[in-house]
């Protein structure tokens, strides 16, 4: 008896034909699409710290200058982490009463130090040198985003290897004159490009082979 | 140990060191050694064997940025994004000097025989991480030796002792001091009679003075001195010749001619660095092909026994036992006029050679030197100095001055006395310093079974070594690297040592306990060296003498890492005008009978040229490094010629897995002399001495650590058992017979000849007049040949042209100058986090150094010619190989034409290693890197990735250090500066063999070289373009002895 | 008929006929041809040998799977490969697995372009054979990296570092080269069999099998019309499958070819890979086909005289083979070439293992072939079967040597070293056996083994027609 | 007596035993002016389809095409990955090293013309179709077995129930005429028992 299968099964089979292929191709988008998703690259999680410590508070409404703290990112490649001290100079004068401030008290009074998550973070291979990039005319917003305006600090940017590339191929669209590295609020001008290329003259910035070359970055 | 429970620890290890900053934090370290999770982390296998997964490309996080906290970030590396959030601890207190992610360097110096020598620690927030040498310093002039590298290692060695030991059972240190004071107290009123030290030979200004406070309050107290390479011959003839103690100084760099009476003095000796630098400066050939006729080199004659980096670079290299040296000594006297009285010598087989030496000699009045070896008897050294004296040298090469060590003199009678009177039960309390003379003190001493009857036994010293498993009290010493001292260079020049880290286990200094010896009251290590040095200063400034004005002296002094004006000055002596009376034969210490033609079997010590005496035997790094002139690692080997060889039925044996880039299995000889006998595994070395067999110190080690042995694992074999306080260095008439036992030993190059390849390219001082090009001249006539085959470019491709404005890196080696000491080895290893594999792994040919030094045998391996050392690092051809035919881009050139090896792009085809020309790519075929012992991890360099398993690496022109270079450069908006990127073998290499630079700027120091005549490449006709090149080696042969 | 009984009137006929016709079966219709095969998988309780040789297979592939497991926890290391010889077992046996592949496309595909009507008995065998080698040959460049959990490196997808693989590497030309290969061969040997499965779908008793061989079938009616194009896909893909049976062991052999080591830069080798590829290949084919004749009573399918056919080629290849050794000797004695004439010196005389091994692969790949000249003993199964089987191993060894005599004696002679296997780089190679044979049993009980609409097509009277006119 | 079908049937088929009456068959049948029809053989054989009038086949085309596509294809990818997208000194071999990127684009080709040749056949061929009404006939199980089919389609405008009947009944060396029903208006186990008898009309 050969008639097998109802009609219905022409159809079936045939979509089950080329069904197939699409379902392939869906599974591999979605896994592109998921490593560049926060859940793969961590951007823009806020992070709880000890200390709910405000950029917004301390940069955009008292305008304390980043290298108040971080004091070694224009001549280190790390930016540095405030040792309690620093706190101190002025939670000594205000806000001495606040138990927000209590672990930093404590810290400075047991010679504990404080203990900070890590927000920015890149994998071993990869060795980031703060103060060159400030140096030739890399606003600290570029990477971290409008700290100014978090509360709670998260990592702006993805971090991942292409959207560092980016700007290393093409530095004159970030580039800014030095003395805006540090100002957060920052507007590109119309003519950025145009700036920029003066400014990679200017600032002796290597060309895109010298700066996507492995070992700038990989050693 | 699989990665959870790892992780535990090192959470556990983390909350327990919490909120300690700066230096503090190894202090708590030390308050941990106690804990599990510590004690876990320090037992760990090492050198380590493969893991199971950990893929941990980023425990560098742990090292940089974290500063002073123990906040490990996650153990996976490349694997998942995003990268493991770890914790950031910052200080509580910024210190004053650290600028976290910036390395600072400090100025010490390492005390070891020969003298000590001035080095520059790099430190990363508070870690020393690598040492360079100081360039302020005479011994060291900039460079170091594979002792001074290694030394970082041993400071971070998990096997170091940790406590204080009593019996065995950890103590404190609080105990131990009472126990002394107690003791000492008792022994007060007798003054000390029963009151034994015994120590090294005393570098240490500060240590001298802290003995002369002990002796003046123990007045009848005994302080014995003891070092494992005797000079009882050096000594005796300085007394007998001068009638005084001196040390000998050498002015290699003034003289023409040289002869070296088994004197290795350019091998890997820590003491030599400055020897090898004064002799090279003779040999280098910068002359343009122009006036290559100008160029003059000194001449190094050599009679020695077995192949040392001396005789490989002897212009004329006689191999002859030690005991025929005396002979051959007198004979060139006597040729010289120099009275022999006793027995005139004869040159035997040899008189052609004698004879023109002789006449070189003379000819060079005044600007010759000649030198006798530690091993020779008294009479070869007596005639060392008449012929100096004879040929006018004194004076103008060869300068004496007062002993570089303090205290009684390091003679074997001292050691006799002491173990003597151990047994005769007149000592009640013994302590030793430093030393280990139960492992190697000459058998016939008999010191262990002396030691046993001393009722308090107190031993000092950085391992649980033999002697402190047999004291009843062990304290742990602290590292040089962790304590204030100070240390004298072999001319006097003194060094402050400062410490670079809180003693990582609360040891002492020598100095620290010596001084509490004498007061029995504790005083910081800091303010014994200062009041040292305040006294020092009262005498010399003419100045006010106010606490600023020597804080000033004290700051400078530790700065330059050299404390002015302590160089000894030169003392005019003479010979005796009886000299000649110690001549007569049966003086020498030998008692050899040199007859000529006297087939006898000799066995032959020396100190192993990578662990020394056995100081060094736990340190992995030394024990991978091969050897000069074996490439054997992890072993000592009795040494023998082909012909001997044959002689004892030894051949090579069954191959390990990587063949001659592997081990063999190498039939086991019994050495019999007298009752004692040895069992070592043979090796046969071309142009060593026949009917002498070399044996090598510091193997068989009962309780060095994992890497050097323990009682149930040993390394090698101890040489010592079959030396004798009367025979210390040669034993004439030994019974050799070859057993059917067999030993693996594993060797990086067992291969000798250069299978007529223009490997090393090399030639006379003459050719090199008549055609300077003679190296590049093969590629010229190539090229003519083929544009006459086909006018147009053997390319098939455009070239593709670098960017402009970018720098050329390129390296330049000279051959001629290399030494073959391996300091470059060592160095790299170091600076690049390069992995220990064991000896099992480096006999299955998976050795991991980036750089290696090759080693050839011109002529036949019977009877060799010439010796040839090459350092090959990577190319980084721009052509490179490798490259095309990586799959995925891990292996691609920069822009400025370095090789780049992106490890963490790597897939681990080895496609890359097959097709390199030069094999210089090395596989982590398993998870090599140690991540697990705590302290190692303390070691590694934050700028350098530290690889997993399975990917490729390679050298790459330390690129982390020209990054650091370029983004200072760049900061300032300037050009690099030539030198400014100094490579880790550049730095430690003592003959300046290396150059490294921007070959786009021709003046640097790299492109002046490569645009020497001698320049060529190696398999040029390859086509690779290598950016590392060499230039030829030029011997400076004695026309008489050519062909001869 | 009994298998017995038919094999004597094959022979008895088979002495008779000339001509193609030699190659048909002999007293068989449409209906018998059809039956037999059809029965081989639908009816005919399996033997027990079969459940015996797969029980053996299994065992080889479950050490197989253990093998990997240790070696992705431990490391590459565990193989006896170290610097400089850092390929070995696992590329050898990569090379040689590709190689047996070979036979079957080459059969399938370029005997159709030349007509060659005795391939019909062994096509489909042979077909099968090179899918399942390409499975085996293609574990082991993923097995050999050193972080086989990337091997989509090697792939070209947009991913987040925007690297691309690097074109010019060989290696990468082997993923595409291998991975076309596969896919194009696995397309070919099923569209073979749809015509086939159509029949057993209407010849299955059993629904399951009904509706299994249906859905292979895809609804195939045997239509004229289908026929026709069906025809012209099948010769196209033949015309495709010959190219790319040459380019693939071509793109194989550049994986040394492009390289810069002595013995390995050699112009010669794509073609003298191929040739020793399609001796393997034939070598396997005809190993395989002796005991299957026997215990399927197919004797009259695949007659003595098919055996002696594939001799002849197996006896012409080994020529082609032994010509790349000889010409390579040759160029490199004359080119004077230092490096190059060190390592075939190595080779014909050379350190330890290595000229040992170099003599018996020329007895095996050379020597033994040498038999076939006699028409006796091309039509001797037991000779064919030893010759073979020595074939087989030779050019595994073949492979070997290649490959590690240039590292161990490159261009210095200070990193000269050997490579010796240890106990894991053979259980590995071994394992791998086990994969092959566990897939080709199940194969031969389910899937018809030999293409029963063709062997219609070749039975008297199929083309009665032509007569007729 | 005639077959009562109340649906218009898929066709009528006629079945042989040998490919020459087949042949025969279908000239007769191409010669009566049908060109709705179809002949079923269990092997390919040569000339049946030009004699039911297919003309050549537009597959050569589509791989041709698809050849040309895939190698075009596969060298720009090589071409802009490593001369365009990121272009990288490798071994200092030109960013375009055509001749290294020739065998990938050599293996596209021929990966992207296969499967243009397979799915197009399929495609042409209106496959996969598990389910036709010729499955209905039980006989025609043998049509990948040993038997030759001939079926007019009900499609053609010269169909007609009778006239086509006989029409293949009087064709000759014939077994049987049956008429294709669309549809089994019965579960297959009854329609079984029910079509027996195939419907043959003695000439």
């Amino acid at each position: 008896m050969p008639q097998v299968f109802p009609r219905a099964m022409n159809i079936l089979s045939r979509a089950s034909l080329f069904g197939s292929l699409l379902v392939a191709a869906l599974v591999l988008w979605i896994c592109l699409v998921y490593t560049r998703s926060p859940y793969g690259t961590a951007a823009g999680v806020m992070r709880v710290q000890q200390v709910p410590f405000s950029h917004q508070h301390h940069v955009g409404v008292l305008g304390i200058d980043c290298r108040y703290c971080h004091t070694t990112v224009e001549h280190s490649s790390f930016a540095g982490i405030p040792p309690t001290k620093t706190c101190m100079n002025c939670h000594s004068q205000i806000w001495v009463g606040s138990e927000m401030l209590e672990p930093v008290r404590a810290s400075y009074q047991s010679q504990k130090p404080l203990q900070w998550d890590r927000v920015n973070n890149l994998p071993g291979f990869v060795y980031f040198d703060h103060s060159i990039h400030v140096n030739k005319g890399i606003g600290c917003a570029s990477c971290h985003g409008r700290i100014d305006e978090m509360p709670f600090t998260y990592q702006a940017k993805s971090l991942l290897m292409e959207w560092c590339l980016d700007c290393h191929r093409h530095p004159e669209r970030e580039i800014r004159p030095r003395a805006e590295v540090f100002n957060m609020k920052y507007q590109q001008p119309a003519n950025q490009l145009e700036l920029g290329r003066q400014l990679m003259d200017e600032y002796h910035i290597a060309n895109e082979t010298t700066l996507t070359s492995c070992s700038v970055c990989h050693r | 140990m699989s990665r959870k429970d790892l992780a535990t620890d090192l959470a556990e290890l983390e909350q327990a060191l919490q909120g300690t900053s700066g230096r503090q934090y190894w202090r708590s370290l030390d308050e941990l050694a106690g804990t599990a999770a510590f004690q876990k982390l320090m037992r760990r296998e090492f050198p380590q064997q493969a893991d199971v997964w950990p893929d941990s490309l980023s425990r560098r996080h742990f090292l940089t940025l974290m500063g002073a906290s123990l906040a490990l970030a996650g153990l996976s590396g490349c694997s998942v994004k995003p990268a493991p959030m770890g914790k950031i601890v910052p200080y509580v207190q910024p210190p004053r000097e650290i600028v976290a992610g910036e390395p600072l360097f400090f100025a010490t110096a390492q005390p070891l025989p020969g003298g000590a020598v001035g080095l520059l620690v790099e430190s990363h927030m508070g870690r020393p991480t690598k040492i360079e040498g100081n360039p302020d310093h005479p011994a060291s002039g900039g460079a170091t030796s594979i002792y001074h590298q290694a030394s970082i290692l041993t400071l971070y060695d998990p096997d170091r002792s940790q406590t204080v030991t009593y019996q065995g059972r950890t103590r404190a240190w609080t105990e131990a001091l009472a126990t002394l004071r107690t003791g000492l107290e008792k022994e007060r009123d007798n003054g000390g009679a029963a009151v034994r030290i015994l120590s090294e030979p005393i570098l240490s200004p500060s240590l001298a003075r802290q003995r002369e406070r002990l002796l003046k309050s123990l007045p009848k107290a005994k302080w014995h001195v003891y070092e494992p390479l005797l000079q009882d011959a050096r000594l005796e003839a300085m007394r007998l010749a001068f009638g005084q103690n001196l040390d000998c100084h050498y002015a290699f760099n003034k003289a023409d001619v040289v002869l070296s009476l088994d004197a290795d003095f350019l091998g890997s000796e820590p003491g030599n660095l400055r020897w090898i630098a004064d002799f090279m400066s003779r040999r280098r050939i910068r002359t343009p092909a122009s006036d290559s006729t100008q160029a003059s080199m000194n001449r190094l004659y050599c009679i020695e026994t077995e192949v040392t980096c001396t005789g490989a670079k002897a212009d004329h290299r006689l191999a002859v036992r030690v005991q025929d040296i005396e002979g051959l000594a007198r004979a060139i006297a006597s040729k010289l006029g120099v009275s022999t009285a006793g027995s005139s010598g004869s040159a035997g087989p040899h008189e052609k050679w004698v004879a023109a030496v002789a006449k070189d000699l003379e000819a060079h009045r005044g600007r010759v030197l000649v030198l006798a070896g530690n091993r020779q008897p008294v009479a070869v050294h007596l005639l060392a100095h008449a012929i100096n004296q004879h040929l006018g040298n004194v004076g103008q090469t060869v300068f004496y001055s007062r002993p570089v060590t303090e205290g009684p003199s390091p003679r074997i009678e001292s050691l006799r006395e002491l173990a003597d009177d151990m047994r005769q039960d007149r000592v009640r309390l013994l302590i030793v310093l430093d030393a280990n003379p139960v492992y190697s003190a000459p058998a016939d001493i008999k010191f262990m079974d002396a030691l046993e009857r001393v009722p308090l036994r107190v031993h000092l010293g950085l391992y649980q070594d033999e002697t402190a498993r047999r004291c009843h009290w062990h304290l742990n010493e602290a590292h040089f690297l962790e304590t204030w001292g100070d240390a004298r260079a072999f001319d006097g020049t003194a060094t402050l040592m400062q410490p670079l880290i809180e003693p990582l286990y609360r040891g002492r200094s020598a100095i620290e306990l010596v001084a509490f010896l004498a007061t029995l009251q504790e005083t910081p290590g800091e303010e014994l060296v200062r009041s040292r040095w305040r006294d020092h200063w009262n005498q010399q400034t003419r100045g006010p003498k106010t606490d600023d004005a020597f804080d000033a002296f004290w700051k400078t002094s530790l700065h330059d890492g050299v404390v002015a004006g302590t160089g000894f000055p030169i003392r005019n002596v003479a010979l005796e005008n009886d000299w000649q009376r110690h001549l007569e034969p049966q003086a020498s210490a030998s008692g050899a009978s040199s007859r000529p033609g006297d087939e006898s079997f000799e066995l032959a010590f020396a100190p192993d040229p990578t662990v020394f005496d056995g100081s060094f035997a736990n340190n992995g790094w030394l024990q991978e490094c091969p050897k000069p002139s074996t490439t054997l690692t992890w072993d000592n080997a009795a040494l023998m010629s082909p012909d001997t060889a044959r002689q004892l039925g030894v051949e090579l044996g069954e191959y390990a897995h990587g063949g001659e880039h592997g081990g063999f299995k190498m039939p086991v000889v019994e050495l019999k002399v007298e009752d004692r006998s040895v069992l070592a595994p043979a090796w046969i070395v071309p142009g060593h001495a026949d009917h002498s067999i070399t044996v090598h110190f510091g193997y068989g080690r009962e309780s060095a650590g994992r890497v050097g042995g323990q009682r149930d694992q040993k390394v090698g074999f101890n040489a010592y058992a079959m030396r004798t306080s009367s025979q210390p260095w040669f034993v004439p008439n030994v019974r050799v017979t070859k057993t059917d036992r067999t030993h693996l030993l594993a060797c990086t190059q067992q291969h000798n000849l250069m299978e007529n390849r223009d490997l090393v390219r090399s030639a006379s001082l003459e050719k090199f007049r008549q055609k300077p090009d003679f190296a590049s001249e093969p590629e010229k006539q190539k090229e003519i040949d083929e544009t006459r085959r086909a006018p147009a470019p053997l390319e098939f491709y455009p070239p593709l042209e670098p960017p402009a404005s970018t720098p050329k890196w390129g390296m330049v080696i000279d051959l001629t100058t290399c030494v073959g000491c391996k300091a470059c080895v060592v160095a790299c290893q170091a600076e690049n986090n390069i992995p220990v594999v064991g000896k099992q792994q480096v006999a299955a040919g998976r050795e991991m150094h980036w750089i290696r030094v090759d080693r050839y045998v011109g002529g036949t391996a019977e009877a060799p010619a010439e010796f040839h050392f090459q350092p090959v690092p990577c190319m980084h051809c721009e052509r490179a190989p490798c490259e095309y035919v990586c799959p995925v881009e891990a292996t691609v050139h920069s822009a400025e034409g370095l090789n780049d090896m992106v490890y963490n792009r790597c897939v681990g085809t080895r496609f890359c290693s097959n097709n390199c020309s030069y094999k210089v790519r090395r596989f982590n075929f398993f998870h090599y890197a140690d991540f697990e012992t705590g302290s190692l991890r303390l070691q590694y360099n934050p700028d350098v990735t530290v690889r997993s398993r399975g990917v490729m690496e390679k050298c790459s022109y330390c690129v982390q250090r020209i990054r650091h270079a370029q983004i200072d450069a760049d900061r300032e908006e300037r050009p690099i500066a030539d030198g400014e990127v100094v490579t880790a073998c550049q730095a430690a290499c003592p003959a300046g063999a290396i150059a490294f630079g921007d070959l786009s700027n021709s003046a640097s120091e790299a492109a002046k070289w490569r645009s020497s005549p001698l320049n060529y490449a190696l398999l040029e006709e390859l086509g690779t373009r290598p950016r590392t090149t060499y230039l030829a080696a030029v011997r400076n042969p004695n026309p008489e002895l050519e062909g001869g | 008929m009994s298998p017995a009984a038919s094999i004597k009137t094959a022979e008895v006929r088979q002495s008779e006929t000339s001509g193609e016709l030699r190659y048909v079966p002999v007293g068989h219709t449409f209906a018998s041809v059809t039956e037999k095969i059809a029965e081989l998988v639908l009816g005919r309780a399996t033997r027990q040998a079969w459940f015996v040789v797969l029980a053996a297979g299994t065992v080889l592939l479950l050490m197989f799977s253990a093998v990997i497991v240790y070696l992705l926890a431990k490391g590459t290391g565990i193989w006896g490969i170290n610097v400089p010889v850092g390929w070995c077992f696992a590329i050898t046996s990569f090379v040689w697995w590709i190689g047996i592949g070979h036979a079957g496309t080459l059969i399938s595909a370029i005997l159709v372009l030349l007509h060659q009507k005795w391939r019909t008995s062994i096509n489909r065998i042979a077909e099968a054979m090179t899918i399942f080698a390409v499975m085996c040959a293609g574990t082991f460049p993923l097995l050999h990296l050193g972080r086989p959990w990337f091997f989509f490196w090697l792939l070209p997808y947009p991913n987040t570092m925007k690297l691309w693989p690097q074109f010019r590497s060989a290696l990468v030309w082997d993923v595409f080269a291998v991975s076309t290969y596969f896919s194009v061969s696995l397309m070919f040997w099923y569209m073979g069999m749809i015509p086939d499965f159509a029949t057993l779908r209407d010849r299955a008793v059993q629904r399951r099998w009904q509706v299994v061989y249906g859905m292979l079938a895809m609804g195939w009616r045997n239509s004229a019309r289908h026929w026709h194009r069906y025809q012209m896909a099948y010769l196209l893909l033949a015309g495709l499958a010959t190219p790319l049976v040459i380019s693939v062991h071509s793109v194989v052999s550049s994986d040394f070819a492009i390289s810069l080591e002595p013995g390995w830069h050699e112009t010669v080798f794509p073609p003298y890979f191929v040739a020793g590829a399609l001796l393997s290949g034939f070598a396997m084919v005809i190993a395989l086909a002796i005991p299957m004749r026997h215990y399927y009573g197919i004797e009259d399918f695949i007659s003595v005289s098919h055996l002696e056919v594939m001799a002849k080629i197996l006896l012409a290849t080994s020529f082609f083979t032994s010509y790349g050794y000889f010409s390579e000797q040759f160029i490199t004695w004359i080119s004077g070439e230092t490096y190059d004439k060190y390592v075939y010196l190595n080779i014909l005389i050379g350190f330890r293992q290595y000229a040992a091994v170099t003599w018996i692969t020329l007895c095996c790949v050379f020597i033994a072939p040498q038999l076939l000249w006699i028409k006796r003993f091309r039509r001797n199964e037991k000779v064919l079967f030893v010759v073979s089987v020595l074939v087989l191993a030779g050019m595994w060894m073949e492979r070997y040597l290649l490959i590690t005599t240039s590292l161990s004696r490159d261009f210095l002679p200070s990193s000269w070293g050997i490579f010796q296997p240890t106990v894991w780089d053979i259980l590995t190679y071994v394992g791998s056996l086990g994969l092959f044979i566990v897939t080709f049993l199940l194969f031969c009980r389910f899937l018809p083994m030999i293409s029963m609409c063709e062997m219609r097509g070749l039975l008297p009277g199929a083309r009665g027609h032509e007569e007729g006119r | 007596m005639k077959p009562e079908s109340n649906t218009k049937p898929f066709g009528l088929m006629a079945e042989f035993e040998t490919v020459d009456a087949l042949f025969a068959a279908t000239r007769r049948a191409r010669l009566a002016g049908y060109r709705q029809m179809d002949a079923y053989t269990p092997y390919a054989v040569e000339g049946l389809a030009e004699e039911l009038g297919e003309r050549k086949t537009r597959i050569p085309m589509v791989v041709l095409i698809g050849g040309l596509v895939g190698a075009g294809a596969g060298f720009l990818m090589q071409y802009w990955s490593m001369a365009v997208d990121y272009p990288f000194n490798a071994g200092g071999r030109p960013l375009n090293s055509w001749p290294a990127y020739v065998p990938i684009a050599f293996e596209m080709m021929i990966l992207v013309a296969s499967f243009s040749a397979f799915l197009s056949m399929l495609f042409l061929n209106d496959l996969p179709r598990p389910h036709h009404p010729l499955f209905n006939v039980p006989q025609f199980a043998r049509a990948s077995q040993d038997r030759f089919f001939l079926c007019i389609e009900a499609t053609d405008p010269l169909f007609d129930a009778e006239r086509t009947l006989d029409f293949l009944s009087a064709s000759e060396s014939h077994i049987g005429v049956v008429e294709v029903p669309i549809e089994l208006e019965t579960a297959p186990k009854e329609a079984e028992a029910s079509e027996q008898q195939p419907v043959t009309v003695m000439s």
